[in-house]
């Protein structure tokens, strides 16, 4: 990482913005190109900061195929004043980038086990770039489950490539919603309740879960119950992430600052501050 | 014992125990006690060991569950006569969410650990209980349900934006 | 054991049951076959029936007075659909559609109440293995009012 | 006592020698003539502030601080001390990690933008009057903003070539706790020069060691005497006196433990009703080193820049994430605070974030003792931990 640390970490880099589509009503995915030089490289679960100019600045997860070199890829939801300035971006438009930041999905660690890449809502985006990675050398792992929560069938993410990855048969991919319509045809339910019929070995599996913090909370209890250990479980954190280097102090959580030691964590370092109101 | 009597007394009152043969109170009423509660205390909280069941005398309990963006959502209100926490059922006799007194509250406590032992020696009274637990979650379960389609026809309230 | 029993005894519902208590329940049982589209049961009606779903998947729903169906859950191989037979006045508080074909057990609940009241042990045995189901369902549905996507996203 | 003058020359690190007042004067005039801004305690809208020195007549002569939890306030000394007081609201915080600070702007350009950096530039900083508890949070701070792996460029820039003129405390204030959280009163380290004021027998002097080649440096270029072994054993009277005299005790045995144990401990309600959520003690803090920015453009969205400022974990949306704020409750930011301070700063640090100056405590508009919430709950464990460990 010492690579990346540049002269200044409080300046960004300059980006284009190259390609962009809209995934949901208020999520946008964007491919970014610097205008200089290289991106740098990154490993699936880091993030940027994203600064659109003038307006302020906002941490997002990458979401592309780490192994695609040239351009970073965002998916963004509009929430807020920076992040829906960097959400309504049109291609070829200007951003500034700083990072790549933070620690990673163990996706090394996990070889030779059965992985279970667990989302929920936009948390499939920082998965995305841990199932590619998974996906490209999928002969080092052992069963590999997708399983995958949202409110209603509109509001899933990359749905195209859903498709694809549900029909390898060396995947298995299990989507359930909160709120089904007519035609929905696949499960009805929370994330937790697809463990069960998920197939894997609870002693040779790692398991990454990526969603709101309550819906972890409960994924990693239906996990543990499932037979898997609390280090076996990584989870990718929120708090408020400013600076994104440690310096400003926002994104405490306990002794831990997420920026740094984070987003990614491992449950069993992390499990007793989760239970904290309030922290 | 004179307060076992009392208690027994007070147990025969709650709903949940209406009806209830005389000698199945006596055994359960062995594994009762009294609790206050003020409001704002936790009752018991998400993941800590699941050892009691509680009939609500008086007073409001609300069933919770916290996130991080600010104050816990509130899954249940329940009320005097009502009761809660079925966590020491089943294993791993852990709570799934957290129980919070929202006014002052007196509850009828029973000792899990008490009860299971009585109902695996006593299958009457172990029916007995089960009869009177599985049709109050099943409606619960209904009205949950319910609220889950509410929300599905609501359009959904986004997150407060910031400005 | 007759083909019934036989069926009855391997649902995972039924693990570990011993064969005295599988034959009585086994007597309360029957087979039944949805194709997609067919409903195992409507709200209002008496909920007359339990199913243990032995293959395909069977959506539960509501249809909310001028709106389209709403599916709260799905229910797959293994599970169990209605839980209205326990709560008086024993009808079904929902929609429970096959959404593919679907094998299930009925087992009429008239008939089980009646064999729980006359033998509380078999009662003791078959509730303590509702209860759980009936728990989980109702831990799950909780987590799903949260609307942790749509409200509270992280 | 017969007066020499030393000679100019090198001089090793740990010399000691005897200036006089006006010998103090030399030494800012020395430093003034190398190049730096001398900066020092002056009284300002009645109280003792770091500020620019001219010379020795701004420094406090006379005056010392009274300080209880939610108080301050100066009176006359019966002498004319320098630095017979403790400390004041500002630390020299103020000047290495400034409440306001620009980190860039930028400028749109037919193919982008272009980033400038800020000005460079900074005065070489020479401090006077830095006690032992403000050396340990200058270390504090150093860890935290230039350990890495990222380092804060502009901290960095504002450490460079410091000249730190320690003063060993004579007067321990109120509100202080050094030595139990051993601090103080005596400097131990990273100085260039130290100071400890002697007033006895109708004389006024300093007897000055030096602690870098820096300070040896200056020493030489001063007029001075040769310090006796008195003046060395006075010197020490004046700091065990002090260290004697502390305002506040904190038993730091196994506190970590104790505070991390206790998230839901009922004191922090009793504490959260108190408090005003007011952010002064992050502000008087030494070591307090959040901050945020905020994004300006003009009109034309052809300029913008970022501004940095301090911040509070008292505010509220110091914690907010997407859809509201994780410490809504006031209780919940004062337990971050202090357990920031004493317990997991330790984890992330090695150190505690807490040098014990009193200053939260002073400034508090209602005076939250953090002593006295830490004793509060050691005395009262929802949760006890073992002690000693």
């Amino acid at each position: 990482m010492s690579a990346a640390v540049q002269a200044d970490p409080f300046v960004p880099d300059p980006y284009r913005v190259v390609r962009t589509r809209r995934e949901a009503r208020d999520i946008t995915t964007l491919e970014l190109v610097p205008l200089a030089g290289e991106r740098p490289d990154y490993l699936p679960g880091q993030f940027n900061m994203l600064y659109a100019f003038g307006v302020g600045e906002v941490a997002i997860s990458m979401s592309g195929d780490p192994a695609a070199r040239g351009s970073f890829v965002h998916t963004v939801r509009d929430v807020g004043r920076a992040s829906g300035a960097v959400a309504n971006l049109a291609a070829g438009a200007m951003v500034g980038v700083r990072g790549p930041y933070g620690s990673a999905w163990p996706t090394t660690a996990a070889e030779g086990s059965d992985v279970l890449l667990i989302a929920g809502g936009l948390g499939l985006a920082p998965l995305r770039p841990a199932i590619y990675q998974v996906l490209a050398h999928r002969e080092r792992y052992g069963r590999v489950v997708l399983l995958y929560g949202t409110r209603t069938p509109d509001d899933i993410l990359y749905r195209p490539q859903l498709e694809q990855w549900r029909r390898r048969l060396d995947v298995q991919v299990m989507v359930t919603v909160d709120h089904g319509d007519a035609e929905w045809r696949g499960d009805v339910g929370v994330v937790p309740k697809l463990i069960p019929r998920a197939g894997f070995d609870p002693h040779h599996a790692l398991a990454m879960v990526c969603g709101p913090e309550v819906m972890m909370r409960f994924t990693a209890d239906a996990l543990r119950q499932a037979g898997i250990g609390m280090e076996q479980i990584y989870l990718s954190m929120e708090r408020n992430m400013k600076c994104a280097i440690g310096l400003c102090g926002h994104c405490q959580f306990g002794a831990d600052f997420v920026c740094k030691d984070g987003p990614v964590m491992r449950y069993d370092r992390i499990a007793d501050i989760l239970a904290v109101r309030e922290i | 014992m004179v307060e076992i009597v009392g208690l027994e007394g007070i147990l025969s009152h709650h709903p949940f125990a209406q009806g209830m043969p005389a000698d199945e109170l006596a055994t359960i009423s062995g594994c009762c006690s009294n609790a206050v509660y003020h409001p704002g205390d936790y009752i018991f909280r998400e993941n800590e060991p699941a050892d009691h069941f509680f009939l609500i005398r008086e007073g409001l309990v609300s069933l919770e569950i916290h996130v991080p963006q600010g104050p816990p959502i509130v899954v249940e209100t329940l009320e005097s006569g009502e009761i809660f926490g079925w966590g020491w059922l089943i294993p791993p006799y852990k709570w799934s969410n957290d129980a919070r007194a929202s006014a002052q509250v007196r509850l009828l406590k029973l000792d899990g650990a008490c009860l299971r032992g009585k109902m695996d020696n006593n299958r009457s009274l172990g029916y007995e209980i089960y009869k009177r637990f599985l049709p109050i979650m099943a409606r619960r379960l209904a009205t949950s349900r319910l609220r889950i389609v509410e929300l599905a026809i609501e359009p959904p309230v986004h997150p407060r934006r910031r400005t | 054991m007759d083909g019934l029993e036989r069926i009855v005894l391997a649902h995972p519902f039924f693990a570990g049951l011993e064969e005295k208590i599988g034959q009585v329940v086994a007597g309360c049982a029957r087979n039944h076959r949805f194709n997609a589209g067919e409903y195992l049961g409507h709200e209002g009606e008496p909920a007359d029936e339990v199913f243990l779903i032995r293959h395909g998947k069977v959506a539960l729903e509501i249809l909310p007075p001028g709106q389209p169906a709403s599916v709260f859950s799905t229910q797959g191989v293994g599970e169990i659909v209605g839980a209205s037979w326990l709560v008086p006045p024993y009808r079904w508080r929902f929609d429970a559609r096959a959404l593919e074909l679907t094998r299930a057990i009925g087992i009429d609940a008239r008939c089980l109440r009646e064999k729980f009241e006359a033998d509380h042990n078999l009662g003791y045995e078959m509730m303590k293995r509702f209860l759980p189901v009936v728990m989980q369902q109702l831990d799950e549905t909780r987590l799903q009012i949260l609307d942790v996507y749509g409200k509270r996203e992280t | 006592m017969a007066s020499v003058d030393l000679p100019v020359g090198d001089l090793p690190v740990g010399t000691k020698a005897i200036l006089s007042r006006q010998g103090l004067q030399a030494l800012i005039d020395v430093l003034g003539a190398r190049g730096y801004r001398v900066l020092g305690p002056t009284l300002r809208d009645g109280a003792i502030v770091y500020d620019d020195l001219a010379g020795v007549a701004d420094l406090p002569a006379g005056w010392t601080d009274v300080q209880q939890a939610g108080q301050y306030r100066l009176e006359r000394r019966a002498d004319e001390a320098l630095f017979g007081y403790a400390v004041g609201p500002s630390s020299w915080k103020r000047f290495l990690h400034p409440p306001l600070e620009r980190l860039w702007q930028t400028q749109r350009t037919s193919n982008g933008f272009t980033v400038t950096p800020p000005d460079t530039t900074v005065p070489k900083f020479a401090f006077l009057g830095v006690r032992a508890c403000e050396l340990h949070a200058i270390q504090i701070q150093d860890t935290v903003l230039k350990r890495g792996p990222y380092r804060d460029t502009g901290y960095d820039r504002r450490r460079q070539d410091n000249f730190l003129i320690a003063v060993n405390c004579g007067t321990a204030g109120g509100t202080c706790f050094c030595v139990s959280m051993k601090t103080g009163p005596a400097v131990d380290s990273g100085f260039d020069l130290a100071l400890t004021e002697l007033l006895d027998a109708g004389s006024h002097r300093f007897l000055v060691e030096t602690g870098s080649a820096a300070g040896a440096a200056v020493l030489a270029e001063l007029p001075r005497q040769a310090a006796t072994p008195d003046d060395c054993s006075a010197a020490q009277v004046v700091v065990a006196r002090t260290a004697q005299h502390m305002g506040r005790s904190l038993d730091t045995d196994g506190l970590k433990q104790l505070l991390q144990a206790n998230p839901d401990h009922k004191r922090w309600e009793a504490v959260g009703e108190r408090c005003l959520s007011c952010g002064n003690c992050t502000m008087v803090c030494p070591t307090c080193f959040c901050t945020a920015v905020a994004d300006h453009s003009d009109l034309a969205g052809e300029t913008a820049e970022r501004v940095r400022r301090w911040d509070s974990c008292f505010n509220p949306d110091f914690s907010y994430i997407h859809g509201g704020t994780v410490r809504t409750e006031t209780k919940s930011r004062y337990r971050q605070w202090i357990t920031h301070k004493l317990a997991s700063w330790i984890d992330q640090f090695g150190t505690a974030g807490c040098v014990g100056c009193g200053r939260c405590m002073t400034w508090c508009p209602v005076g939250i003792d953090i002593t006295e919430e830490a004793r509060a709950i050691r005395d009262n464990p929802a949760v006890a931990v073992p002690q000693g460990g």
